[in-house]
């Protein structure tokens, strides 16, 4: 089964159909990525399944359970975490604030101890594994321990936000707010991973490095829906690829053939 | 009979062109109307009640005053909580300058509208700078100034200023003082309904003014603005300008609404012109329709003339618990106002229409 | 010449037993401008709105506190916390009711909304309390310090350290805790808010409910130095929207701080220069910063993007 | 073309900051005149930031940007503040369309023509005889506008509730009516259905055609772009990539980059 399922999605602003049918899967702990030129109603796709906006018509199913009319509260309650275009951090807030905030929705949960970053470890924990001598058995971590254990993923994923800790968001660079921006997704325990145009206006050194932390992500346990204008570095990592074009899926296919396919190019370039 | 009923829709649509043709007509006519209803309490023929020629007064007061918030808000997006200030400046201002200088009274009143209109242009430097909120309540500032003015200094008089009878031109005085119940006898009590005309003419006009600062390249200039300031600018619409000219003509009428006060109850009280005062009026606008200015004159009846006139005997106290339930509900559910209901129930109507003829037609080809 | 006789009045008056008394009786009203105007600035931060309503909910609530004392004679304290629960659900049924609804209302429309609630609020009290006005005591009456010739009740130090400790804690709140990290987010971005999880909804609605209470403990202070009517609180809502824009809407400690300043000028000018020209004064002097300073004292200028 | 292309715009190294953010990079580009000009570039390129400062909403750029006459005398831009840019000549379209909403169509254009008016508040609200003849002589001038535009029939509709496709008309028409020597579209085609996108296609050259004015435009539509531009240049992070003819800058390997990434 699908981690996320939308069937026949449509939306309209006013007299425009920003989405006409689309229709896209995500399976389980891949990477699917949605590419297509400005405009191409990438954007209100993504919104539309984080629940911001009200759909005309069409279903979306996320870990069989049906989320089209959730509010945005409960669908990142549920799992699925967007990272909207833009960043959008909280810039009069500190680094730590803002990761502090992508950690509202978390609950207690039981996870396999050998996930637990060793620098968040409860003594109670590091205990159990000296008693047993092994790592790979269940743990309940409360809900201030598992806070802790996405602390430590998100300094251990980007370094750089750990140092800046204290720092406002405002001061930071722009590929340093971008790192804040997923690493807040991160705090909620994502299982679903919305990313919207993560190389938005960023040099290609750092974009190169997002795109290798996305990559590390997917192989630990999220899956990741992406949209991207950089279309040949997407799909380097991608499984599977959508384009879209004026509000249509015009094509799809596993990433490795979309890179020669010419849909690609006339989607972005014309014809 | 068919004939005659032609031959008056013929009349009817050369008459509707006429007012298209001549827009201001409207008011005229409007005016017109509102003159003879005033007459209801003299003749007891048209069911006008003293109550309610007492209650137009006050609607004709606040329409004047609201048509410069309209002008402002509706049309230029710019907000004042200033208007009951303005209207106190009117009526001590005209107050001041007769009973303490002596002056005739147009001249107390032109001499009152310069210096609200220097006032207003204050404002509209200070718009330039501070806006959204903090403009919002730097306007309150000037109220409350004017209003703790009016009743702290001494030249005010404390309560009231009584002015006394007014000699218009010089020449023609009306004496309001006497009982209303009195005028049903006599051919010289109808003195009161004197002072009702001209504050009519007066609304008349003010109406007049701002249709036609409305339907020309300022009032398109002001609409541009509120739209988006930027794209105004790139269009050679200057900014500074068109806020100074917003707020000049809207503290003016509210000047005026307080100088027809004046005129009307020849005395100014320096209590009245709170803070409430001012958002009555604009909830009048808001109520009634933005960018409309018989909508602005219905808002006005409904804040004022339908609660005191009818709920009050209907519900006693609750009335005004009523007045603002109705601005929350026709906010929530009229956001464009209630005078935009006319407009929609005719679109309504076209459709209707529309889709009768559609289902005609449609059966029409089924025959065929 | 008569400026050397104004100034020989001024010194006459000029003692410290007279600087006290302002002072005293400045902390007691800027108490009461800083409970209110926090109240403001938080429903404007929340709610997008300024709510014109804030003394009219301490009004209706100080209603309810009047009418518990001078009905059943209940004793201050059990009538203030009664207030204070009325003043939650108040709150609470105004967002649900009112301003929820109005979420796509034009900003001025929402203003002129919470004029509606005014009029519906002064409108029911006398519906519901009838035309008398009601009486509150203070919560100490009796007991008093004399320092150095002026008199500073226990009830003053009471009020001004309640309302000091109260703002305080709710600075605390919203500075240290997850749900105050909630409003600050919810105040700076609603929509990335959600995103996040955030129930932006319950986080207007207890602001609502907070502003409310805070609006009522700030007429339960004032009301003893008058009476309780339909307009005892029209000064105060003023004055806490004044204490607004010269502290700037931005950050949440502006408006407090605004608001002593405020009542300090204005007692002062009142007593030391004159009583006619106070608040002209004043009130002018703050356009004129506000002119020099378009977003009060600790605001910034946001970006401009076209 | 065979005689001498004359120049209308030229950007020469403008460079302009947000902060630390450099959203244009030392760029330079010339517009000609009768020519249509495509600015592209991937999105947050810096596209609308070289409007903005073409049209003074941002003045604190550094390099200089010249405006030529119809005499062909060269105006620095700086010098001018923005109401001062349509009376020169230039006008501009809206990414998200700025128009009046419950203005009926004739009137929004005629706010185009708003700086030829000479009479002012004062003579409006008399209504002279001066501002009614003034009134009726670009009410006519916005009639032919409407008519050039096919959409006369519609002139007393108000702008609310008009599809996507005649609110971009409108937009172009209102531009017009500043007689400009110059227009700048930003995003014309945006949300236009296919044959929507095609008429504005004929649109733009009888446009220029018929009232000789050249064009620079942003597009993300680039079947748009290619098809009509005479010339494209392609930017990135607010630097200049390549300035060409349609088919060359599509086969760009630099602009391919930009636009799809680089594999690496």
């Amino acid at each position: 089964m699908p981690l996320l399922e939308v069937k026949d999605l449509s939306v309209s602003y006013g007299a425009i159909k920003a989405l006409q049918k689309v229709n896209i899967t995500v399976g389980e702990n891949k990477i699917v990525a949605i590419l297509g030129a400005n405009g191409a109603g990438k954007s209100t796709l993504l919104k539309k399944i984080s629940g911001l906006m009200p759909a005309d018509a069409g279903t979306i199913v996320y870990a069989g359970k049906d989320i089209t009319s959730l509010s945005a509260e409960r669908i990142t309650q549920a799992g699925v975490v967007h990272t909207p275009e833009g960043r959008k951090i909280f810039e009069d807030l500190t680094v730590k604030e803002n990761l502090q905030i992508g950690a509202f929705t978390v609950k207690r949960k039981t996870v396999e101890a050998s996930t637990i970053y060793k620098d968040a470890m409860p003594e109670r924990i590091k205990k159990m594994i000296e008693d047993k001598g092994h790592t790979d058995f269940s743990v309940d971590l409360t809900k201030q321990e598992v806070i802790r254990n996405n602390f430590a993923r998100v300094y251990n994923v980007f370094p750089v936000l750990k140092e800046r800790n204290h720092q406002v968001a405002k001061t930071l660079s722009g590929g340093e707010q971008q790192m804040l921006a997923i690493g807040r997704a991160l705090m909620g325990t994502p299982r679903l991973l919305i990313l919207d145009e993560p190389s938005l206006g960023l040099a290609p050194m750092i974009v190169k490095n997002i795109f290798s932390v996305i990559e590390k992500l997917n192989e630990e346990d999220i899956t990741v829906l992406i949209v991207e204008q950089n279309a040949l570095q997407t799909l380097k990592i991608a499984d599977y690829a959508y384009v879209l074009k004026v509000g249509r899926i015009i094509k799809e296919g596993p990433a490795q053939k979309m890179m020669q396919d010419d849909a690609l190019v006339e989607a972005y370039l014309g014809n | 009979m068919k004939k005659c009923m032609e031959c008056m829709k013929t009349r009817w649509n050369r008459f509707v062109a006429l007012l298209k043709r001549h827009p201001p007509l409207q008011y005229v006519i409007f005016g017109g109307m509102l003159a003879i209803m005033g007459l209801g309490p003299y003749f007891g023929i048209i069911p006008v009640s003293t109550a309610m020629f007492g209650a137009l007064i006050t609607v004709m007061i606040w329409t004047v005053a609201a048509l410069g918030i309209n002008l402002l808000l509706g049309y230029g997006g710019l907000i004042s909580l200033a208007t009951a200030g303005f209207m106190g400046v009117g009526a001590l201002g005209v107050g001041i300058f007769m009973t303490e200088y002596g002056w005739p009274f147009e001249l107390a009143a032109l001499m009152t509208l310069l210096i609200s209109g220097a006032l207003g242009l204050l404002i509209g430097i200070f718009s330039l700078k501070v806006s959204g909120i903090y403009l919002a309540i730097g306007t309150l500032f000037v109220g409350e100034i004017l209003r703790r003015i009016f009743t702290n200094v001494p030249i005010f008089g404390g309560e009231r200023i009584n002015i006394g009878e007014i000699t218009f031109l010089g020449r023609f005085t009306i004496d309001r003082n006497l009982p209303f119940q009195d005028f049903a006898t006599g051919a010289s009590q109808y003195e009161r309904y004197w002072l009702y005309l001209i504050l009519t003419v007066l609304m008349v006009l003010t109406m007049i003014v701002v249709h036609n600062i409305v339907k020309s390249s300022t009032g398109r200039a002001f609409m541009a603005m509120s739209r988006s300031e930027n794209a105004a600018q790139s269009m050679g619409i200057s900014i500074i300008k068109y806020r100074l000219i917003a707020f000049i003509v809207a503290t003016m009428l509210a000047t005026l609404g307080g100088i027809m006060y004046a005129i009307y109850f020849q005395n100014a009280p320096t209590e009245a012109w709170t803070l409430i005062l001012s958002l009555m009026i604009i909830g009048a606008v808001v109520v009634g329709g933005l960018k409309s200015i018989f909508g602005t004159f219905l808002g006005a009846v409904i804040i004022h003339l339908v609660p005191n006139l009818y709920l009050r005997p209907l519900f006693g106290d609750v009335r005004s618990l009523f007045t603002g339930v109705l601005i929350i509900v026709v906010i929530l559910f009229y956001p464009r106002g209630v005078v935009f209901v006319v407009t929609d129930l005719k679109k309504l109507w076209g459709k209707l229409k529309k889709r009768l003829q559609g289902r005609k037609e449609t059966a029409h080809d089924e025959q065929s | 010449m008569s400026g050397a006789l104004r100034s020989f009045d001024g010194v006459k008056r000029m003692n410290i037993t007279n600087l006290l008394r302002v002072l005293f009786n400045s902390l007691n009203t800027g108490s009461v401008y800083a409970l209110a105007a926090l109240g403001i600035v938080l429903i404007f931060r929340t709610s997008r709105t300024t709510n014109f309503a804030q003394g009219s909910i301490g009004t209706l609530n100080a209603y309810v506190a009047g009418y518990l004392f001078m009905t059943f004679g209940w004793s201050i304290w059990v009538v203030a916390l009664a207030s204070m629960a009325t003043a939650f659900v108040t709150g609470i049924l105004i967002d649900v009711f009112v301003i929820r609804p109005a979420a796509k209302v034009n900003p001025i429309s929402k203003q002129i909304i919470t004029l509606g609630l005014i009029i519906v609020i002064v409108g029911a009290i006398p519906f519901i309390f009838g035309v008398d006005t009601y009486q509150l005591s203070r919560f100490f009456t009796t007991g008093a310090y004399t320092v150095a010739g002026a008199t500073l009740r226990h009830n003053t130090i009471f009020v001004v350290l309640l309302s000091l400790f109260l703002m305080s804690a709710i600075f605390w709140f919203i500075q240290y805790t997850k749900w105050g990290l909630a409003i600050r987010v919810t105040a700076s971005d609603e929509t990335t808010s959600r995103l996040m999880g955030v129930p932006t909804k319950t986080v207007t609605m207890l602001s609502w409910a907070t502003a409310a209470m805070l609006g009522t403990l700030a007429a339960l202070i004032i009301a003893p130095q008058g009476s309780v009517n339909p307009n005892f609180m029209v000064d105060v809502q003023v004055n806490a929207f004044f204490a607004g824009v010269l502290g700037g809407f931005q950050t949440f400690y502006g408006a407090v701080i605004g608001a002593y300043i405020i009542a300090f000028a204005r007692n002062f000018t009142n007593f030391y220069i004159s009583d006619i020209w106070a608040d002209v004064i004043v009130y002018s002097s703050i356009l004129v910063f506000l002119y020099l300073k378009p977003f009060g004292l600790f605001g910034k200028k946001p970006i401009r993007k076209v | 073309m065979n005689s001498p292309k004359k120049p209308i715009l030229e950007l020469n190294k403008v460079t302009m900051r947000f902060g630390g953010l450099v959203a244009v990079d030392n760029l330079s580009f010339t517009v000609h005149e009768k020519e249509i000009v495509g600015l592209i570039g991937p999105n947050g390129a810096g596209k609308t930031t070289v409007f903005n400062c073409a049209t003074q909403f941002y003045d604190d750029y550094e390099g200089d940007i010249r405006f030529y006459t119809e005499a062909g005398d060269s105006v620095d831009l700086r010098s001018k503040k923005v109401t001062e840019i349509a009376p020169l000549g230039i006008s501009r379209t809206f990414q998200n369309i700025e128009l009046v909403q419950d203005l009926s169509i004739l009137d929004n254009v005629l706010i185009g023509a708003h700086y030829k008016f000479e009479t002012g508040v004062f003579r409006h609200i008399f209504k002279t005889k001066k501002a009614r003849d003034e009134e009726q002589v670009w009410k006519a001038r916005a009639e032919e506008i409407l008519k050039f535009m096919n959409i006369a029939h519609l002139k007393h509709f108000y702008v609310a509730g008009q599809p996507y496709g005649i609110l971009k008309k409108i937009e172009i028409a209102r531009a017009m009516m500043m007689n400009p020597r110059l227009i700048i579209l930003d995003e014309p085609a945006a949300g236009l259905t296919d044959y929507e996108t095609d008429e504005l296609e004929k649109l733009v050259y009888r446009i220029r055609d018929e009232y000789n004015i050249s064009i620079l435009l942003i597009e993300h539509d680039m079947g748009f772009v290619m098809n009509i531009c005479d010339r494209v240049c392609a930017i990135n992070f607010g630097k200049y990539i390549a300035m060409d003819t349609p088919k060359n800058i599509q086969e760009h390997p630099e602009v391919k980059e930009a636009y799809l990434g680089s594999e690496a």
